[in-house]
C-alpha cells in the first residue's frame, strides 16, 4: 500500500479555483476561465503519472480518521486501483479539454466567472468521487455533482424552461440518491464497513477481520438500492426523463456533465461495488433488463428527434443502457471500457453540436443543411465521432461495443444480444440521419449563416477526435485485450474469447444503418415522410418520447398535487380551525375571569379594607393620649389576670 | 412580732390600693409620682414583713427594702427632673393637658 | 496610776447619783404597783427629764451666748435682770409667749402653725441618744448614731413648711437656701462619722464612748489624725446644720430679713429659736461623744465631763459667731461640696488604713496623707472665682 | 408584761390607721403641698411600722433617705412648678369611679388571698431582730453585686436628672 498523498491535490485544485472564482469572480472577468483550465491542467499533470504507475500494476491507498464516534471511527481516504485510475485518466483529460472549449464558447456571457466556478466545483466533486475509497465520501461527492448539475442546467435561469428543467433534473436524481443512501447504509449495517477495499475483501472472502454473519437478504436489498442510485444518476429506464430536458444548459455543460462524467458516475458506482453485485448474482438479471430496455427505448426515441442536442441526449441514455447491460452480464471490463471510450466521442459529439449551434444559432436540424463546407473542422470531427459511436472497426466505439456484445453473446443471453444489435443498428441510423441532415444536402433555411468556430474551440475538438480513435486500442486485440486483463487484477470476472461472428454482426449492422440513413436523407428524401406514415403508431411513440413525461405528470405529479391540495384544505379547516377555536374560547374565558376578578377578588380586598377601617374606628377610641387611661387599662387587665389566677372567674 | 403578719399585709394592701388610686386619679404629675412613692412604700412593708417569716436569711427582706428605697429615690429624682423639663416647655403639669400622643 | 479604793467609791457614787436615785425610786414604786407600770414610769421619768432639761439648757444657752458675745465685743452682756443676768432668759421667754402671734393674711394657716412644732420634735428626739453620763443615755439604741443622723435630717421639712406657708417671697427664698445648705452639710457630717463607727465597730453611742475610755492615757478619737480631721469636719458641719454664723446666711438680718421665719412672731418664733439652740447643744453633745470621749474623764463624775466638754464646744460656736464674717452663698456651697466632702472621703480612707496597719506605721502614713490632701484641696479651692453676676437692669 | 405588748400592738394599729388616713390625704387633698406633707407623715409612719417589725436600720434609712432627701426633692419640684397662690383647680380626673371599682375588686381579691393562705411563721425569725452587723455582712457579702449596680444606677440617675432639669444654654426663658 504505497501511499501517493499528492493525489489529494487533484480534487483540491479545482475546488480552490471554484472558491477563487466565486469570491473574486467579478474582478477576474475573462481570467476566470484561465484559472479553471489551469487548475484542471495541473490536476491532470499530477494525476497522469499516478495513473501511469497504476497501469503498471501499482496500487495506492491511504486513510485519515475523519470522525471518531465512540469506539468506531470514520475513515476518509483515497484508493487508486485499476478502475479509479482509468476513470481519473478519462475525467481529467476530457474535463480539461471541455473547459478550454467552454472558455471560447461562453465568451461574452455576463455570468462568465460564475459558470467556471460551477464547472471547477463539478470537476473537484467528480475527482473526489473517482479517487474516494468509501461510500460516504463517494456519496458526498455524488451529491455535490447533483448540485452542480442543477446549477449548470439552470445557468440561463431567465428562461422558464431552463428553470423547470434544472428543477426536474435535481428532483429525479434525488429519488435515485435516496435509494443509493439507503443502499449503502443497509450495506453498512450488513458488513459493518463503508470502505471499498474492506468490502471487496469481505466479498472475496479474504477479509482477515473478525468473522461475521452477513445476512444475504440485506446484501440483496443493499445492491438493489445502490443500483437505484445508478438508475437516477445515469438516467436509466424509469428515471431517464430529466436528461433530455437537461439540454437547456449551455452545451459544454451538456458535454462535460451529461455525456462524459456525471452520468458515468452511476455506472462507475456499479463497477466500484462490483464485488457486492458478484456476491449477489441473482440481482444481475434485473440490472441487465433495465440496461437493455433503456438502450432500446432511448435509441428508438432518438430516431424521430429533430433537436440536435436531444438526439445526442437520447443516444447517451442508450449508450449508458449498453454499459449497465455490460456490467449486468458480469462484464466489468467491457462496461468500464465502453464507459471510457464513450466519454471521449460523446464529449466530441456534444462539442461539435455546440460549435454548430454557436455558428448557426439554431438547434433544430431541419433548419440546417450543407454546413460541411462552412464548418469543415467541426464536420470532420463530428463525422469521426459518429463513426466511433456507430461502431466502425478501427475506432474505439467498435471495440468497446463489441466487447459488450461478445459478453452478451458468449454468456448465452441471446435475446439481450439481439436487442443490443437492433439498438446498434438504430444508433448508426439516427447518428448518420443527423449528419446528413446538418452537414450534407442543401441549406434548408435560407437566413441561417453558419461560420466556423474559432481555434480555441476547434483544437479541443481535434484533440478529442484523436482521443476517441486512440482510446480504443488498449482494449482491442492489437494490445491483446490489455484493458480487460488490467481490470481482472482488481476483481475476478468471467472473460470470453473474442469471436469473429460477433464482430461480423456488429459491423454489418453498423454499415446497414449508415446506408439506410444515407439513402433516406440524401437520395430519396421523400421516403422520410413515407416511413412516418408506414408505421404511424411507432412514429408517434418515438416522437413523443413514449409519452413518459405525460405519464409521469398524469400518474405521479397530478395525484401528489391532489393529495397536497387535500392536505392543505384539511390543515386549513381542522388545524387552523382548532387554533382559532382555542383563541376564541380563551378570549371568552379571560373576559369571564376579568369579571370574576373585578367583582369577587377586588370585592374581597375592598371588604377587608373597609373591615379594618371599621374595626379601627372602634379600637381607636382606646388611644386617648392620657397616661392615666393607659394605667387604668393596665390595672384592669392585671385585675382580670389575678381573678383568673384565683379561679374566681 | 408585735402584730400578726396578715394584718400587716392587709395594711400594706390598703396602702398599695390608695397608692394606685392616687396614680390613676390625680391630674397633677407630681401627685402621680407621690402616689408611686406610696406604692413603693407599701411594697417595702411587705418585704420587711416577709423577711421575718420566710425561711430565707432574716436580712434578705431588709436588704431588698434598702434597694427598693434607693430605686424609689432615683425614680423620684429623674421623674421630677422630667416634670421640670416638661413644665419649662409646656408650662403645665397636668396629665390631661399633655395628651399629644393620640390618634 | 490607780486611784485609792475609797476615792473611787466616792467618785463612783457621785457619778451614778442620778442613776441610783432613779433606781431607788423605781424599786420603791415596784413594791406597790405591778411590774409593767414600773417599766412605764422609768420611760416616763427619763422622758420628762429630757423634756425639762431641753428648754432650760436652751434658755441658759441664749444667756451664755449674749454674755459671751458681749464679752467679745468688749461690753457686758445682760446683767440687769437677776444677778449677772441669770433671769434674762425667763424674761425673754415671757416676752416671747406674750407677744402677739401675727399670721400673714393668705398664709397657709395650718402649715404655718405646724412648722414650729415639727421643727422642735426632731430637736427633742435627738436627746434620746446623747450619752450624758455613764449609763445615763435615755435609750441605748444599737443604731444610735444612725438614729441621730436620720432625725436631724428631718429638720429640712419644717423649714420648707415654714417658708412655704408664710407666702412670702423672701421667706421662700430663705427656706430654699437653708434647705440646700442643710442638705449639703448633712452629707459631710454623715461621712465624717463613718471613721468613728469603723473604729468602734458599732453604731450605738454608748459603745463608741466606751471604746474611747482609758484612765490616764485617754484613747479619745480626737488624738488620732483621722479623728482630729473628722472632729473638725463634724464640728463645722454642726455649725452649718444649726444655721449659726458664719453659716447663717439664710436668716441673716442684712440679707433676707430673717430667712424662713420672718413671718413668725411670738410663741412660734420662740419655738424656732428653741429648736435652733437645742440642735446646737445636741450637735455639740454628739461631737463630744464621738470625738472627745463623751463622759470619759479621769476624776470628775462622767456627766460633769460630758457637760463640760459640750459647753466648751458651745462656747467655741459662740466664739465663731462673734468673730467670723458671714459666708457668701456660693462659697458656702462650694466649701461643703468641694472641700469638706473630698476631705471626709480621704479621712475614711485613712481610717481604713488605720484599721489594718500597726499604730506606729499608721501614724507615719496618715499624717502626711492628710496634710497633703488638705494642702491640695485648699490649693484647688483657691482659684474658685464666682461667675460674674449679671445685672440686666443696671446697665 | 403582756399589757405592754398589747399596748404596743394597740400603738402599732393606731400608727397603721394614721398612716392610712394620711395616705388618703396624700391622694385626695387638693393642695399639692399638703399632700406632699401627708406623704412625709406616711413615710414617718411606715418607719415606725418598720420599728415594730424590728427592722430599725431600715427605719432609720427610710427616714434619712425618704423624708430627708426624696421629700425635699418633691417639695422643690412642687415649689418650682406650682403657681404661687393660684387657686388650686380640680385635681382628680374623670376616671375615678372606674378606678375605685377596680380597686375595690383588687382589695377584695388580694385580701381574700391574704386571709385564706396559712402564712408560715418560723420561730427563729420571730425571736431575733436583725443586727446591723449581719446586714452589713450580707450587703458586702452575697449582695455585693447588686450593691455595686445600685451605685452605678444612682450615679446615672444623678447625672440624668441634672441634664434633664438643666436649662438649655440657648433657651433664655
Amino acid at each position: 500500500m504505497v501511499s501517493a498523498d499528492h493525489i489529494l491535490w487533484v480534487p483540491l485544485l479545482p475546488f480552490a479555483a471554484f472558491i477563487a472564482n466565486i469570491l473574486a469572480g467579478r474582478r477576474l472577468k475573462h481570467r476566470a476561465a484561465w484559472l479553471s483550465v489551469a487548475t484542471s491542467a495541473v490536476a491532470c499533470a499530477i494525476a497522469l503519472p499516478v495513473c501511469w504507475a497504476v497501469f503498471h500494476g501499482a496500487h495506492f491507498a491511504n486513510q485519515i480518521t475523519w470522525l471518531a464516534i465512540g469506539k468506531g471511527s470514520l475513515q476518509f481516504g483515497y484508493l487508486m486501483d485499476p478502475l479509479s485510475a482509468t476513470l481519473l485518466f478519462m475525467v481529467t483529460i476530457v474535463g480539461t479539454l471541455i473547459q478550454i472549449y467552454a472558455s471560447g464558447y461562453m465568451a461574452g456571457d455576463p455570468r462568465y466567472s460564475r459558470f467556471f466556478a460551477y464547472v471547477s466545483l463539478f470537476m473537484s466533486a467528480m475527482l473526489t468521487l473517482v479517487i474516494s475509497d468509501n461510500y460516504l465520501l463517494f456519496f458526498m461527492a455524488w451529491e455535490i455533482m447533483g448540485l452542480c448539475s442543477y446549477l449548470l442546467i439552470g445557468f440561463y435561469f431567465e428562461k422558464e424552461s431552463a428553470a423547470k428543467a434544472c428543477f426536474k433534473a435535481f428532483l429525479t436524481t434525488r429519488i435515485g440518491d435516496v435509494g443509493f443512501l439507503l443502499g449503502f447504509l443497509t450495506l453498512f449495517t450488513a458488513i459493518g464497513t463503508l470502505s471499498f477495499s474492506k468490502m471487496n475483501a469481505i466479498m472475496d472472502g479474504t477479509y482477515t477481520g473478525p468473522a461475521m454473519l452477513i445476512p444475504v437478504s440485506l446484501l440483496v436489498a443493499a445492491s438493489l438500492l445502490i443500483f437505484c442510485g445508478t438508475i437516477g444518476k445515469s438516467a436509466q429506464f424509469p428515471l431517464h426523463v430529466w436528461l433530455p430536458d437537461a439540454m437547456e444548459g449551455p452545451t459544454p455543460v451538456s458535454a462535460l456533465i451529461h455525456a462524459a462524467t456525471m452520468v458515468a458516475a452511476g455506472v462507475f458506482l456499479v463497477a466500484r461495488s462490483f464485488s457486492l453485485f458478484m456476491a449477489v448474482r441473482d440481482v444481475l438479471p434485473f440490472v441487465t433488463t433495465i440496461g437493455t430496455i433503456t438502450a432500446f427505448m432511448a435509441a428508438f426515441i432518438a430516431l424521430t428527434q429533430t433537436d440536435i442536442k436531444r438526439i445526442l441526449a437520447y443516444s447517451t441514455i442508450s449508450q449508458l443502457g449498453y454499459m449497465v447491460t455490460g456490467l449486468g452480464l458480469m462484464g466489468l471490463g467491457a462496461g468500464t471500457f465502453h464507459l471510457t471510450t464513450h466519454a471521449f466521442f460523446k464529449a466530441l459529439l456534444f462539442l461539435g453540436a455546440g460549435s454548430v449551434i454557436h455558428g448557426t444559432h439554431v438547434q433544430d436540424i431541419r433548419q440546417m443543411g450543407g454546413l460541411f463546407k462552412k464548418m469543415p473542422h467541426t464536420a470532420t470531427t463530428f463525422i469521426i465521432a459518429s463513426l466511433a459511436l456507430a461502431g466502425i472497426p478501427p475506432l474505439s466505439g467498435f471495440w468497446s461495443k463489441d466487447e459488450i456484445l461478445l459478453t452478451a453473446f458468449a454468456s448465452g443471453n441471446i435475446l439481450v444480444f439481439g436487442v443490443l444489435l437492433l439498438t446498434a443498428f438504430m444508433t448508426a441510423f439516427y447518428m448518420f440521419r443527423l449528419i446528413f441532415m446538418t452537414f450534407f444536402g442543401k441549406a434548408r433555411d435560407p437566413h441561417v449563416h453558419a461560420h466556423e468556430s474559432p481555434a480555441v474551440m476547434t483544437l479541443p475538438l481535434w484533440a478529442l477526435a484523436i482521443g476517441s480513435i486512440v482510446i480504443g486500442i488498449p482494449g482491442s486485440p492489437f494490445m491483446h485485450h490489455w484493458f480487460q486483463k488490467f481490470m481482472a487484477h482488481m476483481t475476478h470476472y468471467p472473460e470470453y474469447e473474442p469471436s469473429a461472428f460477433v464482430m461480423g454482426c456488429s459491423i454489418t449492422v453498423a454499415v446497414l444503418g449508415i446506408g439506410l440513413a444515407g439513402v433516406i436523407y440524401l437520395k430519396k428524401t421523400a421516403w422520410a415522410e413515407k416511413t412516418a406514415s408506414v408505421f404511424p403508431t411507432f412514429y408517434r411513440l418515438s416522437l413523443n418520447k413514449f409519452y413518459f413525461d405525460e405519464l409521469y405528470s398524469r400518474f405521479i405529479i397530478k395525484p401528489f398535487t391532489a393529495i397536497g391540495r387535500i392536505l392543505f384544505s384539511f390543515d386549513e379547516a381542522v388545524v387552523d380551525g382548532a387554533v382559532n377555536g382555542t383563541g376564541q374560547n380563551t378570549l371568552f374565558l379571560s373576559r369571564l375571569k376579568n369579571w370574576f376578578d373585578q367583582h369577587v377578588v377586588d370585592g374581597l380586598v375592598n371588604f377587608m379594607g373597609a373591615l379594618t377601617y371599621f374595626l379601627n374606628a372602634i379600637v381607636k377610641r382606646l388611644q386617648t393620649g392620657l397616661v392615666q387611661n393607659y394605667m387604668l387599662f393596665a390595672f384592669l387587665g392585671f385585675l382580670a389576670f389575678i381573678a383568673w389566677q384565683l379561679k374566681l372567674i | 412580732m408585735i402584730v400578726p403578719l396578715p394584718h400587716i399585709l392587709i395594711f400594706s394592701l390598703l396602702l398599695f390600693a390608695i397608692g394606685i388610686y392616687g396614680a390613676l386619679v390625680r391630674r397633677n404629675i407630681i401627685g402621680i409620682l407621690i402616689s408611686i412613692e406610696l406604692m413603693l412604700n407599701a411594697a417595702n412593708i411587705n418585704l420587711i414583713a416577709f423577711s421575718k417569716t420566710t425561711s430565707l436569711a432574716p436580712e434578705t427582706g431588709q436588704i431588698f427594702a434598702l434597694f427598693v428605697i434607693a430605686i424609689a429615690a432615683m425614680s423620684a429624682a429623674v421623674g421630677l427632673a422630667i416634670v421640670l423639663a416638661l413644665f419649662r416647655v409646656r408650662k403645665t403639669v397636668y396629665t390631661d393637658e399633655v395628651n399629644l400622643l393620640k390618634w | 496610776m490607780t486611784m485609792p479604793g475609797w476615792l473611787r467609791s466616792i467618785e463612783f457614787a457621785v457619778d451614778l447619783s442620778f442613776v441610783n436615785a432613779k433606781g431607788w425610786f423605781l424599786d420603791l414604786l415596784g413594791k406597790f404597783l405591778p411590774g409593767w407600770i414600773v417599766v412605764l414610769t422609768s420611760i416616763v421619768i427619763s422622758g420628762v427629764v429630757i423634756l425639762c432639761m431641753g428648754p432650760i439648757i436652751m434658755m441658759y444657752l441664749t444667756l451664755l451666748e449674749r454674755k459671751l458675745i458681749g464679752r467679745i465685743q468688749n461690753r457686758y452682756g445682760p446683767n440687769r435682770v437677776g444677778i449677772w443676768g441669770l433671769l434674762q432668759p425667763i424674761a425673754d421667754g415671757i416676752k416671747m409667749f406674750t407677744k402677739e402671734d401675727i399670721v400673714p393674711a393668705n398664709a397657709d394657716k395650718l402649715i404655718h402653725l405646724l412648722a414650729p412644732i415639727v421643727i422642735v420634735i426632731p430637736a427633742l428626739m435627738v436627746f434620746l441618744v446623747v450619752p450624758f453620763g455613764e449609763r445615763m443615755t435615755a435609750a441605748n439604741l444599737n443604731i444610735g448614731i444612725l438614729y441621730f443622723i436620720a432625725v436631724s435630717s428631718i429638720t429640712t421639712i419644717p423649714i420648707f413648711m415654714g417658708s412655704w406657708a408664710s407666702r412670702n417671697k423672701y421667706s421662700l427664698l430663705g427656706g430654699m437656701r437653708t434647705a440646700a445648705q442643710m442638705i449639703s452639710y448633712e452629707i459631710p457630717m454623715t461621712l465624717s462619722v463613718v471613721p468613728v463607727i469603723m473604729m468602734s465597730q458599732s453604731l450605738s453611742t454608748n459603745t463608741i464612748v466606751m471604746t474611747q475610755c482609758g484612765d490616764v492615757d485617754l484613747h479619745w478619737f480626737v488624738f488620732t489624725p483621722w479623728g482630729l480631721t473628722g472632729f473638725m469636719i463634724f464640728f463645722l458641719c454642726a455649725v452649718a446644720e444649726c444655721n449659726r454664723p458664719p453659716f447663717d446666711l439664710p436668716e441673716a438680718e442684712s440679707e433676707l430679713v430673717a430667712g424662713f421665719h420672718t413671718e413668725y412672731s411670738g410663741m412660734k418664733f420662740a419655738l424656732f429659736y428653741m429648736a435652733e439652740y437645742m440642735n446646737a447643744f445636741t450637735l455639740c453633745g454628739i461631737a463630744t461623744t464621738l470625738f472627745l470621749g463623751g463622759w470619759q474623764g479621769p476624776f470628775l463624775p462622767s456627766w460633769l465631763w460630758f457637760f463640760g466638754k459640750t459647753f466648751l464646744l458651745i462656747c467655741v460656736m459662740i466664739w465663731f459667731r462673734g468673730t467670723f464674717p458671714r459666708f457668701r452663698v456660693d462659697q458656702l456651697m462650694g466649701f461643703a461640696w468641694k472641700f469638706l466632702l473630698p476631705l471626709t472621703l480621704i479621712n475614711i480612707l485613712v481610717a481604713g488604713l488605720w484599721q489594718f496597719v500597726p499604730e506606729r506605721t499608721a501614724w507615719l502614713y496618715s499624717v502626711p496623707i492628710l496634710i497633703v490632701s488638705l494642702w491640695t484641696l485648699v490649693k484647688l479651692n483657691r482659684h474658685f472665682v464666682p461667675e460674674k453676676r449679671a445685672y440686666p437692669l443696671a446697665d | 408584761m403582756e399589757i405592754l405588748t398589747i399596748g404596743a400592738k394597740f400603738g402599732v394599729y393606731i400608727v397603721m390607721a394614721l398612716v392610712l388616713v394620711f395616705a388618703l390625704g396624700v391622694v385626695t387633698l387638693r393642695n399639692l403641698f399638703h399632700s406632699a406633707l401627708c406623704l412625709a407623715a406616711v413615710l414617718v409612719g411606715t418607719a415606725t411600722v418598720y420599728l415594730a417589725l424590728r427592722a430599725d436600720f431600715v427605719a432609720a434609712i427610710q427616714i434619712l433617705v425618704y423624708v430627708g432627701a426624696v421629700m425635699t426633692l418633691i417639695i422643690f419640684a412642687i415649689m418650682l412648678t406650682e403657681h404661687l397662690g393660684e387657686k388650686t383647680i380640680r385635681q382628680t380626673n374623670r376616671q375615678s369611679p372606674a378606678a375605685i371599682l377596680g380597686l375595690l375588686g383588687f382589695i377584695f381579691m388580694i385580701g381574700l388571698v391574704i386571709l385564706r393562705t396559712p402564712w408560715p411563721v418560723t420561730k427563729r425569725a420571730l425571736a431575733t431582730g436583725t443586727s446591723v452587723m449581719s446586714l452589713g455582712k450580707a450587703l458586702m457579702g452575697s449582695y455585693v453585686f447588686p450593691f455595686e449596680i445600685i451605685s452605678v444606677i444612682l450615679i446615672a440617675a444623678l447625672i440624668g436628672a441634672v441634664v434633664i432639669a438643666k436649662k438649655d444654654p440657648e433657651e433664655k426663658s
